[in-house]
């Protein structure tokens, strides 16, 4: 039996489900030697600005149980960068392309949008856990307000899918979830990070430079899959869920909770073939289960 | 060559010294085309609540034989984990050959490499290399304690003038840090009127950091290799970055082997 | 070297900086065989009520990485069987005893305190994490205006020390943290557990019979880390911190970014000495740094 | 007795079965203490990412010797990890014994014990004790096919007559579930006038319903073994609760063993 995996996400067709997470496989380049990009659903960039920022000092990642921090601080070269380097290279290989936009100011994100907007990008995904000067230095995407405001603009600055990543670090997923959808988004992806810290007992301080960072991993996974499913029963819009998906079985567990597509991110570093084997093990699951479309299983956890 | 996510067998993995091991593993791929200073990203296995792999420079290689040896230090939870990989153990996995190799000029003559703990293993494969290319290559060696300086027997066995040690606590060579030795072989070679066109130091940064300093002194091309913290260990999720005077490097791929003069210390 | 171990936790004086996270342990006599209640810091009981709950559906718990879902939902058998049964267990074995406090009213919060007045009991915890019919049916923990009306109801309800326990599920743990504190919390305990959830691909169903529940165990201790930072550098009143606490070394972790005590949880459940452990490990790190007194790490992080 | 948290070592772990292992544990203490129908809740070594321990029937012991044998069946991480256990291997620590052993009333001259699948295990040291006591015991045994019957040669040769066996593919005894020949077990006996005074019954909850049913119906006292996920296994967090005529009771500590009465199903 040949199981269709092609979804829709939003507005934008995948072969398949499985995505990159942001910020976790760079555009591709970098796991060349493994990953076939043509092969994945999408590929999703590494988050762009406008002019590039240089990041956070190092130490900048730590490993914690069964997961990871890391406070990158979105170090990119800028837009123009990804425009010359990047998305021709993922042109060639006839990938699926998702560009990851971050900005200090709602006129940052209309920007790199609108630099965009000429390239071959298939969708945006809005990164509104940035803090962000309009949001008087607070990350956007805490509160209804500012996601409003930004996905409005964003939604005004193109007609290509728009997804809007959400941060799981507010009381409640839905609200945002539903700030976002009524103000024009086409799909939402979660989660990003959550907030934590690790600190060396030995010498005192913190192993991460810049103190806190976000985790990211198996350990979040019962955290995302919970907040999938929340969003899934408070809005209409389609999921790309994340958050410690290792393995088939993970992302058909987030697909059960209301994901329409899953994005592999930490996984990469331990696999770099992760995303193929996510697939992979996708498609069994479906061959073992009867399955013939995967979107039969979208939101199908009974309970 | 292309990079390679290779499954590695466990063929030995000794105690050497304190806290210091060597495992050798075939890697028949990556042993064919790793160049000296680039490493391994290594899967250790049993290791599932931990989901980062562990950067380890290659001490030694048989291309013919596919074997690598690792020459690592036991300081937290993954290397402790190594330790316990008998002959015979399955489901290592190595991303290599990654990261930039020395590149020591081709028109130097002669080379000083200063290896500070286990430091001195990533500079084993460029010594030799250096030694067959005839360039006349002198060795400076620190660590703890006699028995720390476990890379020295191979030096010595390669080079023609045994390899200077200091240790701190004396039981081997000069009493005390390593740098002493660094300064006078380099005062040393100068008056003698063969001055070194290359210094290659790996080692604590602290200690990488005196010696860049020492070598842009006498005005010598200096690498070194640091050391980052790293997630993928290929490039993609900028973990590892270095401060440059070009901006922020990836010591994975743009390093971990760096022009001195490049680095900006913190 | 002997390391004096004793804090002040807010009024309550524990002998050394470890508790038991509530609901763990309950009463201390299913441990008895192996933990000698009075050689811990304090012995905090399981959550009471007033009349007693039942409690949610079986399964109750999942397992997920490096930690583990539960949704007991707070059984107990209620406040008079605490009186008759357990404490004065924990009195003849000469425990400090701080008893956690739940309601599904505010009323409720305060008869259960005012049934335990005449009572052994050394402090109460009060559980904020409940959901609730006086806070619309959310969980009291989420808002400012419902944690300052609970806390205050049952400040005005006792002298002995009021240990307010905040929930991680907040977009800003530091607000619910000032507000507990200004409504006259001597101490703050953080974190409870996070709302998570877990799938079985094949079945199809949620893992648990109440779907979501609460995340604990080594995967939530970066979150539980960061949060009692925040609040270390938020409030004045002192901190008992848990989250993922199995050996001395986690344990020192939360006493540098600001916890004045500790509390072992979901370690427990696969070391039944874990407590004494975490004890004799906090001594033997203090002992190795010369560490004098534990206070001395209290919020000692370099940062 | 007391409980203990005893350190183990495999001494033996063999496959008996599809996906069935018995693992020979020295564990003096709880083989001294435990009776039939107790567990142990069982720290399997090597799961770092894991935070529950596993509770795990005694299958039979050896008080003399300090050993335990555990009949297990390959259903996940814990166990699959549990068949990786070499003899001689350290690590397994087991919290025991816990919880209500099976307390066959006195009285009963004759007694049925029916176990389905592995639930097989945890009946065996009971059938010891009541053939030791004089009782007369039958036994039916249920699996899908007849190299699961993992435990039938012990029973046959602890017992007079062998014990009745169902698969449900019926490559041993009658195909298909057990539950038919349980009714013919009672109703046999009730017609030689040698009724049962006592049905023991373990095995998967729709078995255990129906043969709870059956003895309820024939009015014989009728003991089962529940299974839930357990975190602390000793009655402290209240993980594994079963609903009972009296409320909710703990698996671990007021189980597993339940009188049949009590429990409500769902
Ligand atoms: C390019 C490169 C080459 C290296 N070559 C060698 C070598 O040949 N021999 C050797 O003994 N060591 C070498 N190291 C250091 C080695 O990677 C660390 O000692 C090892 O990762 C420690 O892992 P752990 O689990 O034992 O320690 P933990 O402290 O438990 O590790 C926690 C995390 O920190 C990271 N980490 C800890 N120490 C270091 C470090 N010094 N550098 C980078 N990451 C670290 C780990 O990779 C892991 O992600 C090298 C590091 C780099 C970057
Ligand atoms: C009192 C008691 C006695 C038991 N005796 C035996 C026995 O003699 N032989 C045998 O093969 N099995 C027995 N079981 C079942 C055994 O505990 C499970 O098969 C085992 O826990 C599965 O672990 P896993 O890691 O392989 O499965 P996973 O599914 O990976 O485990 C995930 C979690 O669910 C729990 N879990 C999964 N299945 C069960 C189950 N059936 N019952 C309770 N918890 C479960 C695990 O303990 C763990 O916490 C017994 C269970 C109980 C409660
Ligand atoms: C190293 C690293 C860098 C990341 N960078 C970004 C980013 O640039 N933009 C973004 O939206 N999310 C970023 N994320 C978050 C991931 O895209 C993802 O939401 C999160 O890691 C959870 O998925 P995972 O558990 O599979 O990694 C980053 C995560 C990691 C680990
Ligand atoms: C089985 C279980 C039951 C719990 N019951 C309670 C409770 O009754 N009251 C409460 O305030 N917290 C309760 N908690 C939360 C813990 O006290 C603690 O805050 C949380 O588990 C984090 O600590 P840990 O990671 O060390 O377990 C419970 C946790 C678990 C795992
Ligand atoms: S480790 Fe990922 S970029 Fe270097
Ligand atoms: S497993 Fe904890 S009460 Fe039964």
């Amino acid at each position: 039996m040949s199981v269709n995996m092609a979804v829709n996400l939003g507005g934008l067709t995948m072969k398949n489900p499985v995505t990159v997470a942001s910020g976790t496989f760079a555009a591709g380049r970098e796991y060349g030697d493994f990953v076939d990009v043509a092969k994945l659903g999408a590929v999703t960039t590494k988050g762009v600005s406008l002019n590039g920022w240089e990041g956070n000092a190092s130490p900048r990642i730590a490993e914690t149980p069964s997961g990871m921090l890391n406070s990158i601080g979105l170090q990119n070269p800028g837009v123009e960068h990804l425009k010359k380097c990047d998305l021709p290279w993922l042109a060639e290989r006839g990938a699926t392309v998702i560009v990851n936009v971050s900005g200090h100011s709602f006129d940052e994100y209309v920007q790199v949008i609108e630099a965009l907007e000429g390239a071959a990008v298939d969708a945006y995904e809005v990164n509104v856990s940035c803090p962000n000067v309009d949001a008087g230095g607070m990350t956007i995407g805490c509160q209804t307000e500012s996601v409003e405001e930004v996905v409005s603009r964003c939604r005004a600055a193109t007609k290509r899918p728009l997804i809007v990543k959400l941060t799981p670090n507010v009381t409640d997923i839905t609200e945002i979830a539903r700030a976002a959808e009524a103000s024009g988004a086409d799909a939402l992806s979660l989660i990003n990070t959550v907030l934590g810290m690790a600190v060396d007992a030995r010498t005192r301080k913190p192993q991460l430079a810049r103190v806190v960072g976000g985790l990211s991993g198996p350990a979040v996974k019962p955290i995302a899959l919970r907040m999938v499913w929340e969003c899934h029963r408070a809005v209409q819009v389609p999921l790309l869920g994340m958050g410690g998906i290792s393995c088939g079985e993970d992302a058909i567990e987030f697909m059960l909770a209301g994901a329409t597509a899953v994005a592999v991110g930490t996984a990469n570093f331990v696999n770099p073939t992760a995303t193929l084997e996510v697939i992979a093990g996708m498609e069994y699951y479906c061959e073992q289960q009867g399955v013939e479309s995967i979107t039969e299983l979208i939101g199908a956890l009974q309970c | 060559m292309a990079l390679v996510n290779e499954r590695a067998r466990v063929l030995e993995n000794e105690c050497v010294g304190p806290n210091l091991h060597v495992a050798t593993l075939s890697s028949p791929a990556i042993a064919a085309g790793i160049e000296p200073g680039q490493f391994v990203h290594m899967k250790i296995p049993g290791m599932d609540d931990h989901v980062l792999r562990r950067p380890f420079s290659v001490y030694a290689r048989d291309a013919e034989a596919g074997v690598l040896e690792i020459l690592y230090q036991v300081v937290g939870f993954g290397s402790a984990r190594m330790t316990e990989l008998a002959a015979g153990a399955e489901g290592v996995e190595l991303i290599g050959p990654v990261g930039r190799a020395w590149q020591p000029p081709a028109e130097a003559k002669r080379a000083l490499l200063v290896g500070g703990g286990v430091g001195a293993a990533p500079l084993f494969m460029l010594c030799e290399a250096l030694v067959k290319n005839g360039v006349r290559t002198d060795v400076v060696l620190g660590a703890q304690t006699e028995t720390a300086l476990a890379c020295r027997g191979r030096y010595e066995a390669l080079l023609a003038e045994p390899p200077r040690c200091a240790t701190d606590d004396g039981s081997f060579g000069r009493e005390g840090f390593c740098i002493s030795l660094v300064q006078e072989a380099i005062e040393e070679a100068a008056r003698a009127g063969e001055p070194y066109g290359y210094v290659a130091v790996c080692g604590p940064e602290p200690l990488m950091k005196i010696v860049a300093g020492m070598a842009d002194g006498a005005d010598i091309f200096c690498e070194l290799s640091m050391e980052r913290r790293m997630a993928c260990g290929i490039g993609a999720c900028l973990s590892c970055v270095v401060d440059t005077i070009e901006g922020k490097k990836r010591a994975c791929v743009d390093g971990p082997v760096f022009k001195a003069q490049e680095v900006v210390w913190a």
